[in-house]
């Protein structure tokens, strides 16, 4: 295959994932507000520079992710069955219902089970990458949080590690400019990029809503991580579309934002890059978008349709053996 | 007197107290314009600015002992954590600062401050904004804590919390933020702090239970006609022994419900209260029904947290004894 | 068979694990050439080189949430924390990620892991050295808590915990690391986790504890002639229940030692358990002879300890109870 | 009095402080041996950067420190005794008795009492900033800490906190290379001092065994916060001449030190800067040295006959009133 067209397509399944996230994306917000699903963190607005990441990795490097990561998922591989079972939390669901939605698992996909208390994902890649180099093994490590989540003790515990112990691992900041109510500029006084000085490790900002940029920045930290010259964070700059969770309303404290379908939309960037390029055209577009609305709905209607969890599986799981205590507790209770 | 439900009250207690005393700051995340995610600060920032409603970056521990910083030093601060699963970046703080500066400057220093946070499951919350941890704080020398179960106890406890010149766990059922409405008193009145209520008389067996878990004992209750007392500790530590005491030599049956996990849940140390001093007027077991030993399940929530089932074969179990 | 003491047999069982098995890693503060504040770790590095024996930057969390990235991918890390003390800082890391993750990844996620630390007073350390917090453990579902009394059942215990497969919270009683000595195997050995030990038969009265109370508890009664049956718990969760019934029914005498505040001390959970379901067997109250429910003091600190006098009051009051 | 006098006494001061300290120090570790003390962190090699700090304090600015802090202490004013107190634990200790020896409190000083868990006084310093700017009192807040604290998450916490709230705080690194057996290389990778850009605060690193140096740093950093113009963290570089503690055996670890009356020993550094301006002359250093031991013999004699704090006070100051449960527990232990 020539590069031109190895890029054609890497960009198009970039593109494609990009649809099929925005589109699942709305299906999940609108079954939400039909009382269909219980709660959910949108992603859109963040779809391009995890699409971006995701390109850059290969398949058995480990992803230490966040509640957004969605478009990242699904642009690896993993099955929209899982992400929507998960959101369900029926039987189906890789945690088994466990979890609310938006805290995803995908083992197979080397994607580590989502924790609510932000940012503390980011000492376990760190344990991780530590693991992989001490294991010889080539894999690097990608995690993933939120503006807001750089004022955490992990953020800072984490990174200082990355540093000491000159780990690959590739911080990969979603820069959406919100934490729920509070603006980035109220979180910390300067750019989230600047941080990586205080641990000498790499800093760098990109344009998120750009892919390909993206894509490139994370390509040189994944080969730098790689080969042995340590951990890079990345500020990813992009914007919250949405509103934080279903739970929220910024209309309390949010005037400006990015309308669907506008010049700022990282689709429509994408759709901008892609036709500049000419690989892709409108007909294409519609078609792609055609397939992806089909797609959710059908995958949508299928997953509704699977049975809750056993209620004993609310039980299993805790440890490898069940304690007599919970034994005794489930007899009560089921 | 207006009929309110828990968040209207802790909202005109806040505004209350900031009325009247300018020391009185809260700080918390997304507690400003947002209002807080439950509400409970709504327009107050508006109200007071944002040097005394701070919004701060998202750093748990760093709210804390901001917080303490300012009460060392005159202020009054009232911190919120967002969800009380989140408390535990900030364990260091409240365990080895908050609850022992009184004790470890000689008295020199000490800590007025509450810190609020929502605890419980009920909403869908799963593992992470479902926890009740009340035993990490009530196990902690050196704190109090309190959970109110309705809004006029909210109101007074919150009210008695700022009076008391040491550091007040302040947790709110989240469950029962909307769901029940009482007449609150406009003006001031307090909760004392370390007294429980008897919410209900009765004979034959003695309900403890706090928080949460009240309604639906109380509801439980009436719904069987079991003749059965009812008490709300309200203050969790210190506990009211005398209520304890009261009602156990009264019906010499008696269990304790609460949602958080059965071992070492305030359950047994209620458990353990009364088996060192009154095991003789006990006609039975000291039962208890509570979460399970296992993290907050989402889907399956409704089996995690004590119902009626579960409340009814402990009360026939105790009142079948022997 | 070599005679040692818990510092020697942890440090020897160390050795043994890393010599067996190149996944495991030590990491901790100091625990490389310094070999330890305590010199558990003491020759490691030297001999197994600082990629296996990982002196960590000043950061609890850091070293906790390390540790489980590491299990969770394959290594088994035995994690220090200097002092149980400064754990607090990384109990988010505990509580919300090392003891959930298997149960919210669906079993996908495991962490075989063991986290060391030691604990309690007697070494003149004041507050910040001093403190007994197995009950913030105990009460956390999803860990194992254990802790031995003699160098004996450390080796037993550590080797037990690193073939679990889940996260285990390893409290050595610092009073007791050199002050006991032990035949030790030199090779492998297990003492089972969730199982107790008889150390002591007795008819009249069953004394339960476990840790750094032991050799007190032992010589206590010994010294004045109690026919005491004494139970060493080992593993404080899940604790074993068949040993506490059994003996609970033998005697009908119950009294439990600690040094941990009594206010939801093990004390608690203890009582509770056996009032739950062996009300019929007790003779007396169940009590508990352990350290006060305030901070820990320096200068006066074996007043806070349970001694022989405050053992023998209890005794005493149980024994001519009724 | 001219400025020259000035100064001159001003030095003479800052030396005298610096010459107790040293003796007392050394008194209390050879006291230590004896088995008349049961623990003690010397302050030796720190006496000047300390000592600098303080004389750029007002007396009621609020002063969040560590368990290193006997110099600054002494210079600031806080009689010997309550330092000889504390450590011995007696009934004279403004604390009770109750902590370890090295965890002061001098309130009439504004010197907040130590903790242990290292770096947790800097988020309370945060927060007396705070209280301090609210109150609309001139007061700033000093607070220190080691190298090695600064890879805590109160670190990160506090320093962002100031950042964001233009804090009149100052942070003072008492950077002496080493914590316990770490040395600040492996703490971290970059000089502490450039921590600082990372949130938006000034950052300087001066020689800490120049206490003019560090004056004048602390100075500058104390009228900028009193004007307003926020925090400052000062990297002041030092070493630590002695052990961590009298538990530590440093030749576990380290090789090389700093022998005391070297040209590195920042008593001789002062000696050498007084001598330099004619300030003092080898007689009055053999004066005020010979003064200085015969008070700490004195005091420390003195303090010594005086009695242990009555049982009762272990559990006194728990709260303001003391629990029911305490009261059981008491009654039963006394
Ligand atoms: C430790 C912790 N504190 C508070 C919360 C509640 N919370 C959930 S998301 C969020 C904001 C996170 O902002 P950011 O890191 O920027 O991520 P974003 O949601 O914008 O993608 C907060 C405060 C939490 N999950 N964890
Ligand atoms: C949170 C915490 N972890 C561990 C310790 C144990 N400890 C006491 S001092 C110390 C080293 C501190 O080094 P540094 O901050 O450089 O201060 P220094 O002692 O060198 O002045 C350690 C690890 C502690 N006190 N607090
Ligand atoms: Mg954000
Ligand atoms: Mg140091």
């Amino acid at each position: 295959m020539s590069e031109e067209s190895d890029e054609r397509s890497k960009f198009i399944k970039a593109y494609t994932a990009m649809v099929l996230s925005r589109t699942l994306d709305k299906k999940i917000m609108s079954a939400q507000r039909q009382g269909r699903v219980g709660f959910y963190t949108p992603t859109m607005g963040q779809e391009a520079l995890q699409i971006g990441a995701s390109m850059a990795l290969e398949s058995d490097d480990l992803i230490y992710g966040y509640y957004r990561d969605v478009p990242l998922m699904l642009h690896r591989g993993v099955p929209m069955e899982n992400i929507i079972n998960q959101i369900m939390g029926n039987s189906a669901d890789e945690a088994k219902g466990r979890q609310m939605p938006s805290h995803y698992t995908a083992k197979a996909f080397h994607f580590m089970s989502v924790q609510s208390p932000v940012a503390t994902n980011l000492p376990l890649a760190a344990g991780a990458a530590y693991a992989m180099v001490y294991q010889k093994k080539k894999s690097v490590v990608l995690t993933t949080f939120g503006d807001g989540s750089t004022s955490t003790p992990d953020f800072h515990a984490a990174m200082n590690l990355a540093g000491v112990f000159n780990l690959p691992v590739i911080f990969l900041c979603e820069n959406n400019g919100w934490a729920i109510s509070l603006p980035v500029e109220k979180q910390t006084k300067v750019e989230i990029w600047t941080k990586a000085e205080a641990y000498g490790i790499r800093g760098i900002r990109v344009n998120g809503n750009n892919f390909v940029e993206t894509y490139n920045a994370v390509l040189e930290a994944v080969k730098r991580a790689r080969e042995g010259k340590g951990a890079t964070l990345i500020d990813a700059i992009s914007f919250r579309m949405g509103p934080h969770s279903t739970s929220d309303d910024p209309t309390k404290y949010r005037s400006e934002t990015v309308e669907e379908g506008s010049e700022k939309d990282p689709l429509v960037v994408t759709e901008n890059i892609l036709k500049g390029k000419k690989y892709i055209d409108d007909k294409m577009i519609d078609g792609i978008k055609t397939k992806a609305q089909k797609l959710v709905d059908d995958k949508f209607n299928e997953c509704e349709k699977i049975k809750p969890p056993e209620p004993m599986t609310a039980f299993t799981d805790v440890y490898k053996n069940m304690t007599w205590m919970l034994k005794e507790e489930v007899e009560d209770i089921l | 007197m207006t009929e309110m439900n828990m968040v209207q009250a802790l909202n005109s207690t806040l505004d209350l107290l900031m009325s009247k005393d300018s020391s009185v700051v809260l700080l918390g995340e997304d507690i400003g314009k947002d209002g807080g995610v439950f509400r409970v600060t709504d327009g107050l920032q508006a109200k007071y600015g944002p040097e005394r409603v701070i919004d701060t970056p998202l750093v748990e521990l760093g709210i804390v002992g901001m917080a303490i910083g300012m009460a060392v030093n005159g202020m009054k601060p009232i911190a919120e954590i967002q969800f009380q699963d989140f408390i535990y970046t900030a364990m260091d703080q409240i365990i080895n600062q908050m609850a022992k500066i009184r004790y470890r400057s000689g008295g020199d220093y000490t800590v007025p401050m509450v810190l609020r946070t929502p605890y419980g499951g009920g909403i869908k919350g799963g593992l992470y904004h479902s926890q009740s941890g009340e035993t990490y704080f009530a196990h902690t020398a050196g704190l109090t804590v309190v959970t109110p179960s309705n809004p006029y106890d909210a109101k007074g406890l919150l009210l008695s919390s700022m009076q008391l010149g040491d550091p007040v766990i302040f947790l709110e059922p989240k469950r029962l933020y909307r769901s029940i409405k009482n007449d609150v008193p406009d003006g001031e009145y307090t909760v004392p702090i370390g007294e429980a209520k008897k919410i209900r008389e009765g004979n034959s067996i003695s309900i403890i239970t706090y928080g949460s878990m009240v309604p639906t004992v109380l509801s439980t209750v009436e719904k069987n006609n079991v003749d059965a007392e009812i008490i709300d500790l309200r203050t969790l530590l210190p506990m009211d022994l005398n209520a304890i005491m009261d009602t156990v030599k009264k019906t010499g049956r008696v269990m304790i419900v609460h949602e958080a996990p059965r071992t070492l849940g305030m359950g047994a140390e209620i458990s353990a209260i009364i088996s060192e001093r009154a095991i003789d007027s006990l006609l039975g077991p000291i039962l208890r029904v509570t979460g399970p030993d296992s993290p907050f399940p989402y889907r399956m929530e409704d089996y995690y947290l004590p119902n009626e089932k579960r409340i009814m074969k402990a009360v026939n179990k105790l009142m079948t004894f022997g």
